[in-house]
């Protein structure tokens, strides 16, 4: 088990790596020079170098993207202040440190994407056992269609369509309260209200996609030899659907929903976007505007470590719902 | 093996070819022609969006809100309700520039549809060059298209859309010069197209390497065919079904991803009319004029749906077992 | 728990009603193409204490004919008709609750493919001990002792160790004796040995035939081999049953079809065998052509169009048009009258079986 | 003067829903004169009939209580973008403005009073200030019990500090025009009075500050600077702790003379501001500060805000917005349903949109003529939230400003704002120069963009080549303010820093200031436009200041035409039921937030 996070880690930490300098390099090839942004009115070429030396754009682009990640590993110093590592550096914007900022996004983008794994897991799942179940009859056919046509649904037509509907209403019913991030630990009921319906949303064209991977692994898993043993024994339908169907239809579950789960972790950015939660995704999409650069730097390295560390675990979950695999 | 002195069996559909069956099973599938149809009624409607719009007498650039007076209120709305829809503008007029929204939508269909069908197709023929490629020739190649890929799926899809697309554009072209609608398609395809092979290449590598240790491509190659000829006679006719499906599946995703980026505003920019950017302006304006969302919501929901359900005929016409019914 | 007698009834004798009585079976799946008909009018009889061999191409219908024994096959896509009397009771008709209180109790099934018929997600005691805790209703604890006293009696080595262990932790010829472990763990009276040794190599398969017939001997049940093996069925079979094309084609005592075998099919398939006392410069000759497709059988006799010798029938009847039928004990389904049959076997088949 | 650009962009985070509100801008001080006559009044915006410089007994705390209210509560204030900026020094832009409002005061301010008086008051001051030698010298008094939020007196000594720090190098983002002033000079050339500021022991001589005694502070120009008053009340110059300036660092955590502090700020989602203990309500006489706390929470595109405000539940029934105005899409419903429009707060921002016409490259005064003709000013004001957004504009003074003629359109404009490509054709056929090609740049803004599609059709429409280019919003301005940009036309927008002509048209118009970064976004020179401007800036009376400002306009409109008037822009501020005291600040160009309070149930 050791070995494997070892290996797995060394292997992140290289993707990583990677995707650090191909984004920094691609992002400092755009000809714009932030620095005119942040030395702002009434600046001079000498008050320029002053905020280009600041910002640590003076150097020749490879010679930065070295302090860049010395700053993750080591810390930095910065005019505006020491920044321990990991240093993300400093938003070009308001000279926050990235790192702060992404912290204060963070649990924003993890309640909408927890609160929306939890909804479409269990409705996924639920309904794709229950269409394999119920295999061939109406309920079945019923729940495909509707699974089909829900996973058309895109986030960025059913988002503002529900928001008129349930929350906007001319009328004096509202299903939802407006959408908004009120965090946990101030209040729960808020958080949750205020989250209902991005999770709804964010998760319903993951519900009809799990939905459909379910029954149709369940369906393939039902045909495998050693599910037809088991019923050869004399097992119940329940049983063998519980016991050794599902359990082999989770390997893929469990991959796509690392995938999902790691990518959202990143930023739900339509979902954060329509409902203007102030999550990650929405901070990337704002610091594109802004060619936020060290902010957008930290965001998507942010994002991909989250990719790749939901790739690990869910290889970890591979050995315990298969004993075939083993970490070694 | 000796051969047959007798007659073959001629009865029931064994003589048929592979593709013949295929086809066969196809055209039995309702849903699957049906959806088939309504397709390609979309890319016809693409194709046809010029000669359509003739026809109706409008185009999708003229400002006609805005010229003619009492279309559009002093909010920028249209004056008559349910989105201005009447018999002169069928689909109603756009909110802010008073244009026509049936043209547009039409237009915005075909820019898509182009978009979508560039990066499948460049999509597919990376998956298929990379995917044989590693599969084929094993050892130190596969290893590195297999990195590659690993590499390439850690990348957050989203974000470096949305990073790179303005960037791409200034790759092209001198900041001051105006740029043209091309590069701006050029660009989004070039971006989807980097991230979107990856699932095809694997799927491509694991049915080469399934097929490499077939009898009738060791056979060939023991006849000293050459490894072009190889993969070309005996690999590519066997993985046209991955190929087709996952084609199949990519387009709509395509659509709506391209969609997506136009939502969160870096797709193709005025006045190119575009599918996505109709539901940016639509999320924009909903609460005046929720009319204004309904036509490219529900046409894009109708098309992907039956997208999807082609997709899912095709796969089922190519392998029966995995049926979903 | 250590011994377990025999069901009461149950003798080693061939005599008396049969076990299992199967007559007019009829599997017809419903696919994308069409109507299959895998089984087509199957009938045959099982008793107690004897083992009966069935053997045929792959698609003849063998395994699905044993399969709709049990009742395995998905209800929604399948047409399953005719009789199957099982110690009295009717089958086809039994509800499914019934006939999991059947299934790995009074008749139990082994498969052909040990690696993929054993779950990969559960240890080979558990997947043993979960029958007889059902059957038996007995304890955790009992039904694993019970599944540490199969596997030392289906010959595992440390069966107290190993019955943790998971099924890819073993190798075939083992795992195959996990899977008659599985299988005997209630004391079936019917034992359905689906192809149990094609995937093992040749003296694996010997071992596992030699433990089969010692686990029928102290049992006394009664098993269906199936098998496209002609060598397997010769060594542990009493009576065979040849099935070509869904139906069977030849049916008679081990001894009366392999020494005297009168259909063509069958005929073809001695050829096409292998012989360990062969001449080795003789040539097999494999059947020509390929089965008729299941979906739209030949209106007349199945093998007609592979069939070398149906130029020779007589008479007014048309291999082409008109089934051959089957009947009593010992017969073949074929238009040739018994001393062409005799002649034809004697002079052009049973030279190339030397 | 220094560049009056709408930065907002880049400075804030922008959403891409961006709907027509504005971004920009501090604006500050009262105009001189009593032109009332001259204002033309929108719906709900306050008229400025007379301004005054107040004196001793104007500017003595406490404030006139606002009717009806009552101290307490929390009032909530939903923002698009957090300040990024908290040092007064740095602040310039409208939304950083508007915070610093409660927690910053500077030696003047301007007071609206029940009556809707406006008078420049002073604040940390005694008075706006005593002037002498010709408006050469301008003495200010401190007043007693005025504190820090630390407990510590403001002495002369932080006021000089104040100015002092203007010219160290961190100080980037704020009013440059007392210090152009104090150096006699143009551009950033007044760093060069003190560079690097005062962190090295440098201070300013005596012959420019003076600081004789614990509460006097004296200023000395070299020329007169009659407007320094209004210069004072801008929140750039609010006063800075000597002991706890930390430079950059005070950015984040600032010390605060105004009624609040800062208790809690997370930068970009939201702002706790408490009561500053140390703020004596006496001593102040233009803050009421009612609420007990500003709840100010960031983040919220327009139409969130605007949607929040119209359902008005819960802590949103405390809520308003200072720089939120109401967005597009729900713009007909608040504007068309009393239950809304009882609730809004309306009127003009200084802000006149223009379409620059690159004079350098247009030098035929036809063809601008014909630009102007062509450009649909319906199709660019639906772009920025229609009758919401604005008003069609006649010309480059804002009907904020003293002289202001209503309905002046020399060229039909208000007419026919879906534009005249016929008439705009004729000219460039008479011109001979149909196919004239014209780079027009705009920025990648949701508004902008739109604009530049009614504007790049109807200028083809008429005749015009168009090579249409985008640049990012937040560097919009850095690239049309440079001299040789190469475009023909670009929108741009301005807005008075204070009640007069006097900050509008030179900085538009002078062709003396034609420099990179300068405000002269046309390159328009003209010597007899130069003389003009020359002469009204010497005309002592206000108001016939005023009269001559407004001539000019008309002269610049008609001989030359180096830019397209737009719109006005307006302001829509909604507000939750139980927020009382909502009035429209034409000083401002938003709600006063000093006058509100909560209603108490």
């Amino acid at each position: 088990m050791l070995r494997f996070l070892l290996r797995r880690s060394l292997g992140a930490v290289a993707i990583l790596l990677i995707i650090s300098a191909v984004t920094f390099f691609l992002f400092y090839a755009i000809p714009r020079n932030p620095a005119l942004l942040a030395c702002g009115k009434s600046c001079t070429p000498d008050q320029l170098a002053i905020v280009e030396r600041n910002l640590g754009i003076d150097d020749p682009v490879p010679v930065q993207y070295w302090d860049y990640m010395t700053g993750i590993f080591a810390g930095r110093d910065f005019p505006a202040g020491d920044c321990p590592a990991p240093c993300l550096g400093y938003s070009f914007t308001n000279n926050q440190p990235v790192l702060d900022t992404i912290l204060d996004r963070l649990p924003t983008t993890v309640s909408l994407t927890l609160g929306g794994a939890v909804v479409f897991l269990t409705l996924g799942l639920a309904f794709g056992m229950l269409a394999a179940w119920h295999r061939g009859t109406l309920l079945d056919k019923t729940m495909s269609s509707a699974s089909l046509v829900l996973s058309s649904l895109q986030i960025y037509f059913i988002g503002p369509l529900a928001l008129a509907v349930f929350v906007y209403n001319d009328g004096d019913f509202h299903l939802f309260s407006q959408p908004e991030y009120v965090p946990f630990t101030e209040d729960p009921g808020g958080w949750f209200a205020g989250l209902l319906l991005p999770w709804l949303v964010l998760s319903t064209i993951f519900t009809a996609n799990y939905t459909r991977m379910a029954r149709a692994e369940l369906i393939e898993q039902l045909q495998e030899d050693h599910v037809r043993t088991a019923r050869a024994k004399g097992m119940s339908r329940s049983t063998v659907f519980f016991r050794y169907a599902w359990r082999g239809s989770l390997i893929p579950v469990v991959t796509i929903f690392g995938i999902d789960l790691g990518s959202l972790f990143g930023g739900a950015m339509i979902t954060e976007v329509t409902f203007t939660l102030p999550g990650l995704g929405r901070l990337a999409v704002d610091s594109v505007t802004q060619s936020n650069l060290p902010m957008l730097m930290g965001v998507m390295l942010f994002a991909a470590l989250m990719i790749v560390l939901f790739n690990i675990l869910v290889d970890a979950c591979y050995a315990l719902i298969d004993p075939r695999v083993r970490l070694a | 093996m000796v051969p047959s002195e007798t007659r073959t069996a001629e009865a029931g559909p064994v003589g048929r070819s592979p593709g013949q069956l295929i086809w066969r099973r196809f055209r039995r599938d309702r849903v699957g022609v049906i959806s088939g149809f309504v397709v390609l009624f979309f890319f016809v409607v693409g194709l046809c969006a010029p000669l359509i719009s003739k026809l109706y007498g409008k185009d999708p650039y003229t400002r006609y809100g805005q010229i003619e007076p009492g279309l559009l209120n002093g909010f920028g709305y249209p004056v008559k309700p349910n989105g201005g829809i009447d018999g002169e503008f069928w689909f109603g007029l756009e909110p802010f520039l008073g244009r026509d929204v049936f043209t547009q939508l039409l237009y915005g269909i075909r820019t898509s549809l182009l978009i979508a069908l560039a990066v499948t197709v460049l999509a597919t023929l990376t998956g298929i060059l990379l995917g044989i490629a590693a599969g084929y020739l094993g050892g130190r190649w596969d290893f590195l298209i297999s990195r590659f890929i690993d590499l390439l799926m850690a990348f957050p899809q989203q974000l470096f859309f949305v990073a790179f697309l303005p960037i791409v554009a200034t790759l092209f072209v001198d900041p001051r010069e105006e740029t043209p609608t091309w590069v701006r398609v050029v660009s989004i395809v070039v971006v989807l197209w980097v991230l979107g092979w990856m699932t095809l290449g694997r799927i491509l590598r694991g049915a080469t390497l399934a097929l490499r240790e077939r009898e009738f491509v060791e056979a060939a190659k023991v006849s000293g065919a050459s490894p072009w000829r190889v993969i070309r006679k005996e690999l590519l006719p066997n993985v046209v079904s991955p190929v087709l499906v996952q084609a199949t599946y990519m387009l709509p995703n395509f659509v709506t991803t391209a969609a997506a980026l136009s939502f969160l505003g870096v797709g193709l920019v005025e006045p190119t009319p575009d599918w996505g950017r109709m539901f940016a302006i639509g999320a924009e304006v909903y609460e005046a004029d929720i009319t204004y969302m309904f036509f490219p919501g529900v046409s894009m929901v109708i098309f992907v749906v039956a997208f999807n359900l082609l997709g899912d005929s095709v796969r089922d016409a190519f392998d029966p077992k995995s049926g979903r019914r | 728990m250590t011994t377990t007698s025999p069901a009461a009834g149950s003798g080693t004798t061939g005599d008396g009603a049969p076990f299992l009585s199967v007559r007019d079976l009829r599997v017809h799946f419903s696919t994308e193409d069409g109507v299959v008909r895998a089984v087509d009018g199957l009938s045959f009889d099982v008793r107690r204490g004897r083992t009966l061999g069935i053997v045929g191409e792959s698609g003849s219908g063998k395994s699905v004919a044993t399969q709709a024994v049990l009742g395995l096959h998905d209800p929604a896509r399948t047409t399953v008709s005719g009789t199957i009397d099982l110690d009295g009771q009717e089958l086809i008709t039994a509800g499914e609750r019934a006939l999991e209180r059947l299934r790995g109790d009074k008749v139990a099934m082994i498969f052909q493919d040990p690696l993929t018929a054993l779950s990969p997600y559960h240890t080979i005691g558990r997947q043993i001990g979960e029958s007889f805790r059902k059957h038996r209703v007995a304890s955790r604890r009992e039904a694993r002792d019970r599944a540490v006293e199969m596997l030392g009696k289906v010959g595992i080595p440390h069966p107290r160790l190993r019955v943790d262990d998971y099924p890819h932790q073993f190798s075939g010829g083992m795992r195959q004796r996990v899977m008659i472990a599985m299988a005997l763990v209630c004391d079936p009276d019917l034992l359905i040995a689906d192809e149990p040794t094609t995937a093992l190599d040749v003296t694996v398969q010997a071992q596992i035939l030699d433990l089969l017939l010692d686990l029928q001997r102290e049992f006394g049940s009664a098993i269906i081999m199936i098998t496209h093996d002609l060598g397997v069925v010769s060594r542990v079979s009493d009576d065979l049953v040849v099935m070509y094309a869904g139906r069977a084609v030849e049916r008679g005592t081990v001894r009366e079809v392999l020494r005297a075998p009168r259909h063509p099919y069958t005929w073809g398939l001695l050829t096409s065998m292998p012989r360990l006392r062969g001449d080795v410069g003789q040539d097999l000759v494999p059947i020509a052509g390929t089965p008729p497709s299941l979906l739209a059988p030949p209106p007349g006799c199945p093998f007609e169009p592979r069939c070398a010798f149906s130029t020779e029938v007589t008479g007014d009847v048309s291999c082409a048009t008109d089934r051959p039928a089957l009947s009593g004990t010992r017969d073949a389904a074929c238009h040739l009258d018994p001393e062409q049959k005799r002649a034809l076997f004697t002079e052009r088949i049973q030279p190339r079986l030397r | 003067m220094g560049k009056r650009t709408l930065r907002g962009g880049r400075a804030a985070g922008v959403s891409l829903a961006l709907a027509g509100a504005l971004i920009l801008g501090a604006c500050s001080g009262g105009g001189g004169g009593d032109e009332g006559d001259g204002v033309n009044e929108p719906e709900g915006a306050g008229t400025l009939d007379s301004i005054a410089f107040g004196d001793a007994e104007a500017s003595a705390g406490p404030a006139e209580a606002v009717p009806g209210a009552e101290p307490g509560g929390t009032i909530h204030v939903l923002q698009e973008t957090g300040p990024n900026h908290l040092d007064p020094a740095q602040i310039y832009v409208s939304d950083e403005a508007t915070v610093a409002r409660l927690l910053h005061r500077g030696l003047t301010t301007v007071r609206l009073d029940n009556d809707g008086e406006y008078t420049v008051v002073g604040d940390l001051a005694t008075d706006s200030g005593q002037v002498s030698d010709g408006g050469r010298t301008w003495t200010y008094t401190l007043k007693d019990d005025i504190y820090f939020n630390d407990g510590s007196e403001v002495t002369s000594a932080d006021v000089r500090h104040t100015f002092e720090r203007q010219f160290a190098d961190f100080i980037t983002q704020g009013p440059t025009f007392v210090q152009q002033w104090l150096a006699n000079t143009g551009g950033a050339d007044y760093r060069e009075l003190l560079p690097g500021g005062p962190y090295e022991g440098d201070h300013l001589p005596d012959t420019v500050l003076e600081t004789p005694d614990e509460d006097t502070v004296v200023f000395h120009f070299e020329e007169p600077q009659t407007d320094l008053p209004y210069a004072l009340s801008m929140v750039g110059y609010a006063i800075v702790s000597e002991a706890g300036d930390t430079r950059e660092a005070y950015d984040e955590a600032p010390l605060t003379t105004g009624p609040y502090q800062i208790e809690e700020h997370r930068p970009g989602r939201s702002m706790t501001l408490t009561r500053n203990e140390y703020w004596e309500p006496e001593s102040d006489s233009a803050r009421n500060a009612y609420p007990d706390r500003y709840e100010l929470t960031f983040g919220h595109t327009t139409d969130d805000s605007t949607r929040r405000l119209m359902a008005d539940n819960g802590d949103d029934r405390y809520a308003i917005s200072f720089n939120n105005g109401v967005d597009p899409a729900n713009a007909p419903e608040v504007a068309s349903d009393p239950a809304y429009s009882d609730r809004l707060v309306q009127g003009y921002q200084p802000y006149v949109a223009t379409l620059a016409i690159n004079t350098e490259r247009v030098t035929d005064k036809r063809v601008r003529e014909a630009i102007a003709l062509a450009v649909p000013l319906n199709g660019v004001l639906n772009a920025y939230g229609g009758t919401f957004g604005g008003e069609y504009a006649g010309g480059f003074i804002s009907p904020l400003l003293p002289g202001y003629e209503a309905g002046y359109d020399p060229y039909g404009k208000l007419a026919a704002p879906q534009g005249d490509p016929e008439g705009a054709r004729a000219l460039l056929e008479e011109a001979d120069a149909v196919g004239y090609e014209l780079n027009y740049v705009h920025h990648t803004g949701t508004e902008d963009s739109r604009a530049a599609v009614a504007i790049t059709d109807a200028l083809e429409q008429a005749g015009f080549e168009v090579n249409e280019t985008e640049v990012p919003q937040e560097t919009y301005y850095d690239t049309i303010s440079v001299v040789d940009n190469g475009y023909d036309i670009y929108r741009s927008n301005w807005g008075h820093d204070w009640l007069s002509s006097s900050t509008v048209l030179p900085p538009l118009f002078d062709g003396r200031q034609i420099q990179d970064g300068a405000s002269n976004y046309s390159h328009f020179d003209s010597d007899e436009v130069n003389a003009e401007i020359d002469r009204i800036r010497g005309i002592v009376d206000p108001a016939e200041a005023a009269t001559a400002w407004f001539e000019l306009n008309k002269t610049i409109m008609e001989d030359h035409l180096p830019a397209v008037p737009l719109f006005y822009y307006k302001q829509n501020i909604l507000h939750g039921s139980l927020v009382g005291g909502a009035v429209f600040n034409d000083d401002l160009g938003t709600v006063d937030m000093n006058r509100l309070f909560v209603i108490q149930e």
